[in-house]
């Protein structure tokens, strides 16, 4: 990854009709980079990566590849490529002839072409596969040839839809693997659509989470999950329990606060938040509580309650936890580890929490 | 568990409908082997003489030259028309769409001498004298809401991200449609022009207000079936198109399961 | 270039202009029209060819129409030849110019099954006859059908019906109503009906009857001028908008009035042809046979299908709709 | 930024307008030049070009204009009825009764590869005199005189329309029939329906856009075909479109057959429009 | 849940021509109870459903619902009610209506009719959208309908096909819950189809994992986690890390055991295995796992490696850990604990684990 901007998207804008699709849109993406664009179905995620390919039109702002100005820049003349989420493998071509549809255009020689198609599949692992036709590719299969249509094509920057989303889990989770091994091989810049947490936590350098055509907050996974901007995002990013806090006292980088039903806490101030104010809002992630028949020892803060559920996850077990005062279950999660916890719905329990565990999530009622 | 075994009423029916659909169709061939003028039962004789005098029919010939090119050019220009349109009903939301949509359709709501009878009127206000010319003209307006919705299913299962990916890959926007959409949507094509031409190759009203001195086939034919004379002939010819056309569509399917066997 | 001739069909037999053929090497090419009046409509609706081919009774409209060029008379190299009577019929010279070349003429009679119904019994009025409830089919065509209701009401003049003349003329048509199983609109139809006893009796043109005799159906047409027959003359015409020398229009022309064409047509089509030469050398017993032995009974008894007045023609044909809708 | 054939709308209206401006064209134009006929009068051979309401008042106070175009819709009503009504058992057989659709959709489609003309002529063989109807109802001594009901009536208009007009009933149906999710059926069955209830409360009200469509195609062409009538309608099958043929031939009065042509028009579109609401309405009512 | 037996299959086999989508199922399931049957896609799931519904016939066994033999019985007599996979909402209805349909045929008054319909409406927190079209519900509320449709008819067994797939990862978590506790109010026996195994081990209280038309294994979700009867269902049910081992000795519940890199260890002895011998395979799951800069203490067997990849989960981190001798690399999920544990690729590292945490999968090469 280098320090150069390949992309810079400043203040772009999509409506369809009335209705706003992305919204200001600001994003500096870096050479080299693995990028991720998450958030729920309908944020806006396509929209804006169909936009930097040359699909779609825009109302406001502008889009730079390269330093480039791509206004007038038509989707077959820029330097990226795409891989669409249902593949787009021609029905009517057989693997090799995929493959080579776009260095057609590019006047090789025919051994060139060869070449290039048979380096691109052995790449995704696929070699000597040139002449299988498109209806004999298993849905893994055609995945590849997707990724060997636009890498062959030696794009700036490769832009990739749910690549993984018409995949079972298995397959899923080995291709995610791969496919970060290869960018980080090629350097090429990555941007990725999802809409599954862990698929962008695992693959990307960095994450952008949408939300309703507005990009909420960019940032590294481990900071996104440690730091999320608020309630949205950090619902999104893995389970939380949310809770209702007053701010009592400031003092350099953290706060005092009074939190519902834990009590008196301190929390590091949370540099992402979009408001910071009084009545704060504060997260506890569930792996990061203590549950115990009796009051656990060495937290900074305690809370009584019943158990009112129990879901067993295999690697965890979750307990949700009923608590005095509080209106929603609070969710505990134990590794599953030896099954040393054990506890039966109705069984009174401790919950324990450490300051650094709690992290701010700025004003309550943005 | 076994199937309690019903009696199959809707094979039975389907059965039944097949011979009231097939009853009409299969009389031509058995009236075209009679020998004799009046075609009526009892039947008289078996003959060849009427195929056999085929060849000689120049104006027969002729009418059946003039309807193959109408329905050629028909089918063509009713599926190009249709082919667009067709993409830009399923491709593309814009203002008016529906009521194109409609308005194409309505060739097929509009009773038949109506649209003769004014398009004649028409033809001959703006100086065009009936020809097959005019008739391609009534026929490809008629054939239009054939091709459109056929076209129209065809674009359907057509995955526009292929597109796309074409123009994304660096093609043109007429190098796309060359090497992937009409690759793809050519059955449906196929399809169209099969279906627009038999439009037209039995279309009667309309080439009858608006032919010239060509007569299409249907026009040929009605003026036959008047005088029975040259009826048996007519019986011939209808037998022969009839097979032929069954012939045609034979090999129309074999290649269909050839490409999809190849395909799947 | 080819000729185009404006036909009804079956009128493409090259035995019926072979020295056209001679000459030119290939016969005219060929349009067809089912009726007059569909022929009407189509020219007026600028159909281009150089000859049609109407019955007399519609000469007078088509000249109205600007359809027709003069015939020149001169250039006919069998006019001289032609039945004198056939020259007399109105619409063939209107005003003293010639539209229309005869060509063959022929009866719209009552054709009746002889097995069903006798000589003795058979009449017009017998079409009334609630006996024959759907067992007669007349033509669909206006003058046609007054025409017969002419006849069998005793009019004095067919083409200047007086209003009550009219009345009685559409009263006996509502009459027949009843026992009409159809109005027959091509001749096929009605030879089929009465080959297969459908209908027992039907008013036709002599075309079915000659169909019939070779079909081997007992059927004949009534002939006796007294109790009704009528007779039409149909030939040739110049269109204006004919584009080939008019040297060839008349070539076709005197092929098609030419003893030759006469004697084939009346030997090997039963129908009478305009050419008074032809009757002398056709096969005499075939003539007999055809119903033309006596010629001039035609042409002094029979009603001649002339041009009807604009105004009745109108009123005919509005009537006649109301008639075959049971109004 | 974009110039209008860039933007989606521009591009769809510019790939749509050729055929929608063919039609259109030929719709309006001709239809224009048909009302400005109507208010004109012909005698003889001469067009009067003075506008007049006298085709409409001729028209409109002819009772047998109005016989005529009572019963042609009547006809044309039982030709719809006919048609669909034979017409969807079959299209329910092929989707859901048989797997091979392709073989029976096309084994439908091969007979109307001949001529029409012949094809009605065949019926006149068939249902005639001494056709094979009545020879075979002879032969095995149902009958001994040859039934004269099967010809030149209604009867023959809506048999042969019914048989010329079944691809255009069986496709519509069978696409909708078609595109019902099987698991709504077996919903139904899973909720106590038997076959017959589960085809009245689901299949049916589903295939109603599918009716409506075929009766449409069917319904309004029909109202305007004068062929049929005139081969095997006999005396009492003749409707509208023949009086309009009539004029616009042998009577040669262009005006007046306009004056026709434009009122069963109007005539076919509102009874149309009544049934389509009707029908929508009763497809509604089944619960 | 009551001992009795609601549902006995005995013995069923499913033929699609010469393929056997379902063999051999023999199955039986107490009242009340909330059964799973989890496996990949194309497994004979549905199928297998579906013979309970009455909509696919078989070619051999039976089926007993209320000690009742189905054979004859036909999909609308049967006292079982479906959710469909796509949720088969009547479009030409409303929601009334759609829930309503069934009554129908039980002679109701009107009265009773709304007075069911609006309960059942009310049970799914639907209530008072009797009105509301078919074409204006969300996923959720398609889901929902769907449910009340069902359940309105009071059936002994309640039949879901992958009830929660269509629906968003946050709705589904929410819509987990509601059932499960729905159907413990209502007492109903419910068979779910899923391939999730997160959703069947938090809603069920047995599992049946199937693959390939074959039952391999049904118990309870814990058990089915801990005891898997070989590799397939260990690996389908959560993450596991396979080591080749080799029998040294058999001593009561325990088996001594070689295992690939670790060396010896002691196994308890699995009672599902399907077949054991001297060279087993055992599993190891990745947050049982210890992982160390330095050998940690108080394991029974330790392994050396170098960490080859990192993934981010949010609540937990991946490590893949390659070691000499071992094909695949071993897996070590660490809870994200306050980050106690921080690797880097590249980095040597020390494994240890406990006697307790490897499971018996039995003979390798089954
Ligand atoms: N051509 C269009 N016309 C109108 N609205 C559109 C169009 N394309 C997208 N939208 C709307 O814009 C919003 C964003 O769509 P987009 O496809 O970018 O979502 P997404 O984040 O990719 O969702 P998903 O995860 O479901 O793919 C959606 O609400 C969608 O309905
Ligand atoms: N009607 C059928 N004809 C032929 N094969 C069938 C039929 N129905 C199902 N199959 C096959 O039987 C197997 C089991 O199908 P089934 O639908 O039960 O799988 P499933 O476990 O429900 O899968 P999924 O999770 O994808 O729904 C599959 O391989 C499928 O292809
Ligand atoms: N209205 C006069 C009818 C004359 C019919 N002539 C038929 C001639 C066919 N050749
Ligand atoms: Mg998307
Ligand atoms: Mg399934």
């Amino acid at each position: 990854m280098s320090d150069q901007n390949i992309i810079e998207i400043t203040g772009v804008e999509k409506r369809f009709g009335s209705f706003v699709a992305v919204s200001d849109l600001n994003l500096s993406l870096k050479e080299g980079e693995f990028f991720s664009l998450l958030g729920p179905s309908g944020c806006g995620k396509t929209t804006a990566l169909r936009m930097i390919a040359g699909f779609q039109d825009y109302e406001k702002g502008e889009i730079r590849i390269g330093g480039q100005l791509m206004e007038d820049i038509p989707a077959n003349k820029r330097p990226t490529n795409m891989v669409f989420q249902s593949y787009a493998i021609f029905p009517h071509l057989d693997v090799g002839d995929n493959v080579g549809f776009g260095l057609r255009k590019l006047g090789l020689s025919r051994k060139e072409m060869r070449e290039r198609v048979s380096e691109a599949l052995e790449m995704v692992e696929l070699g000597g596969l040139e002449r299988r036709k498109a209806s004999e590719l298993s849905g893994g299969q055609r995945q590849r040839v997707a990724l060997a249509r636009a890498l062959v094509m030696r794009p700036k920057v490769l832009l990739l839809d749910e690549p993984l989303s018409a995949l079972d889990k298995k397959l899923r989770e080995n291709m995610q693997l791969e496919m970060r091994r290869l960018q980080q091989k090629l350097g090429i810049t990555f941007v990725m659509v999802t809409h599954d947490q862990y698929e962008a936590m695992t693959m990307s350098d960095r994450i952008g989470v949408m939300f309703a055509g507005q990009l909420k907050q960019v940032d590294r996974p481990e900071q996104l999950y440690a730091r999320p901007c608020n309630r949205e995002v950090a619902a999104f990013i893995g389970g939380m329990n949310f809770l209702n806090a007053r701010v009592t006292g400031e003092n350099g980088d953290t706060l005092s606060v009074d939190v519902d039903g834990f009590g008196p806490l301190v929390v590091q101030k949370n540099p992402n938040v979009l408001a910071s104010g009084t009545d704060i809002l504060v997260g506890i992630r569930p792996e990061q509580l203590e549950i115990g028949a009796k009051q656990p020892d060495g937290y900074d803060a305690y809370l009584q309650g019943t158990i009112s559920d129990v879901a067993f996850y295999g690697e965890s077990v979750h307990y949700y936890v009923r608590c005095e005062g509080l209106d929603d279950a609070i969710v505990v999660a134990v590794p599953n580890y030896f099954h040393t916890v054990d506890h039966k719905p109705g069984e009174p329990v401790w919950l324990g929490v450490q300051n650094a565990s709690v992290i701010d999530l700025g004003a309550r009622e943005q | 568990m076994t199937a309690v075994a019903r009696i199959p009423w809707l094979l039975i029916y389907a059965t039944a409908y097949l011979i009231f659909l097939y009853l009409p169709v299969l009389l031509l061939p058995l009236f075209s082997f009679n020998d004799g003028t009046i075609v009526a039962f009892p039947i008289k004789g078996f003959t060849l003489k009427w195929y056999a005098q085929l060849g000689e029919q120049e104006t027969l010939l002729n009418a059946m030259v003039n309807s193959l090119i109408v329905g050629s050019v028909t089918a063509l220009a009713a599926t190009s028309l249709g082919l667009f349109a067709a993409r830009a009903y399923v491709r593309y939301r814009f203002a008016g769409r529906e009521l194109s949509e409609g308005l194409v359709m309505l060739p097929l709501v509009i009773p038949g001498i109506i649209v003769a009878s004014s398009m004649l009127v028409l033809f001959i206000s703006i100086g065009l004298k009936p020809s097959l010319t005019t008739v391609i003209l009534g026929h490809t307006f008629v054939a239009l809401p054939f091709a459109v919705s056929i076209m129209k299913s065809a674009f359907d299962d057509f995955d526009q991200s292929l597109e796309e990916a074409a123009y994304d890959l660096g093609e043109t926007v007429v190098g796309t449609f060359r090497r992937v959409t009409l690759p793809i949507v050519a059955p449906g094509i196929v399809s169209s022009l099969l279906v627009t031409f038999t439009v037209s190759f039995d279309e009667f009203v309309l080439a009858f207000f608006l032919s010239g001195n060509q007569p299409t086939l249907p026009v040929y034919i009605w003026s036959q079936i008047r005088f029975p004379a040259k009826l048996p002939n007519t019986l011939a010819l209808g037998s022969l198109l009839l097979m032929s056309s069954v012939i045609l569509l034979l090999i129309a399917e074999y290649f269909r399961r050839r490409s999809t066997k190849s395909t799947s | 270039a080819d000729l185009q001739v404006f036909d009804w069909s079956g009128y493409e037999d090259p035995g019926f202009f072979g020295a056209y053929v001679e000459k030119y090497g290939g016969p005219p090419s060929y349009t067809y029209f089912g009726s007059q009046e569909e022929a009407f409509t189509k020219l007026q609706s600028g159909f281009e060819a150089d000859l049609a081919h109407p019955c007399s009774d519609a000469v007078r409209k088509w000249v109205a129409a600007d359809l027709l060029q003069p015939i020149d008379t001169s250039k006919l190299t069998n006019w001289d030849k032609l039945l004198p009577q056939i020259k007399e019929v109105d619409g063939i010279t209107i005003d003293g110019t010639t539209y229309m070349v005869p060509f063959e003429w022929g009866n719209t009679g009552l054709i009746y099954r002889t097995d069903m119904i006798s000589g003795d019994d058979i009449s017009l009025q017998l079409l009334a006859d609630p006996a024959y409830q759907g067992k007669i089919a007349i033509p669909d065509a206006a003058s046609s059908a007054y025409a017969l209701a002419a006849l069998a009401t005793g009019v004095s003049s067919y083409t200047d019906m007086s209003d009550e003349e009219f009345q009685k003329a559409s009263d006996f048509l509502r009459a027949i109503h009843p026992n009409v199983r159809f109005y027959w609109s091509d001749a096929g139809q009605l030879d089929q009906a009465l080959a297969s006893g459908e209908v027992e009796m039907g008013w036709g043109w002599n075309q079915s009857e000659l169909n019939l005799i070779w079909n081997e159906t007992p059927a004949v047409m009534m002939r006796d001028v007294n109790k009704g027959i009528a007779t039409w003359v149909c030939g040739y015409v110049h269109l204006k908008s004919s584009k080939q020398p008019v040297e060839q229009v008349y070539d076709m022309l005197n092929a098609l009035t030419s003893e030759a064409s006469g004697k084939y047509i009346i030997e090997s089509w039963g129908y009478a042809h305009s050419n008074a030469d032809a009757f002398k050398s056709a096969d005499q017993e075939l003539i007999e046979t055809y119903g033309f032995a006596d010629v001039d009974s035609f042409f002094e008894g029979s009603l001649f299908f002339d041009a009807v007045k604009p105004e009745l023609e109108a009123k005919m044909l509005k009537e006649f709709e109301r008639i075959k809708a049971g109004f | 930024m974009a110039t209008i054939l860039k933007s989606e709308a521009g591009k769809g209206i510019a790939l749509s307008a050729p055929a929608s401006l063919y039609v259109g064209l030929l719709v309006a134009a001709p239809l224009g030049i048909l009302v400005a006929y109507s208010f004109w009068t012909q005698t003889y051979v001469e067009i009067d070009r003075t506008f007049t309401w006298a085709n409409y008042s001729e028209a409109v106070n002819d009772p047998l204009v109005r016989h005529l175009l009572i019963r042609s819709i009547a006809i044309a009503g039982a030709v719809t009825f006919a048609t669909v009504a034979l017409a969807y058992p079959i299209a329910y057989f092929i989707a859901f009764r048989t797997q091979k659709k392709a073989l029976w959709l096309l084994l439908i489609t091969i007979p109307f590869w001949s001529s029409y003309l012949l094809r009605v002529f065949s019926w006149k063989l068939i249902l005639g005199f001494n056709g094979v109807m009545n020879s075979a109802l002879i032969s095995i001594g149902v009958i001994q005189e040859p039934l004269t009901f099967l010809l030149y009536n209604e009867f023959a208009v809506v048999l042969t329309l019914a048989h010329a007009w079944a691809p255009f009933a069986i496709l519509p149906i069978y696409v909708s029939l078609q595109k019902i999710d099987r698991s709504l059926l077996e919903a139904a069955t899973d909720l106590g329906c038997n076959r017959l209830e589960r085809f009245i409360r689901v299949t049916l009200p589903l295939t109603v856009p599918g009716i409506i469509a075929s009766c449409l195609i069917i319904f309004i062409p029909t109202v305007g075909d004068y062929v049929t009538p005139a081969l095997v309608g006999g005396s009492q099958g003749k409707m509208v479109a023949n009086l309009i043929q009539v004029q616009f031939g042998a009577a040669n009065n262009w005006p007046l057959g306009a004056t026709l042509s434009l009122m069963a028009m109007v005539s076919v579109g509102i009874v149309a429009i009544l049934f389509v609401l009707l029908a929508t309405g009763l497809g509604r009512r089944i619960r």
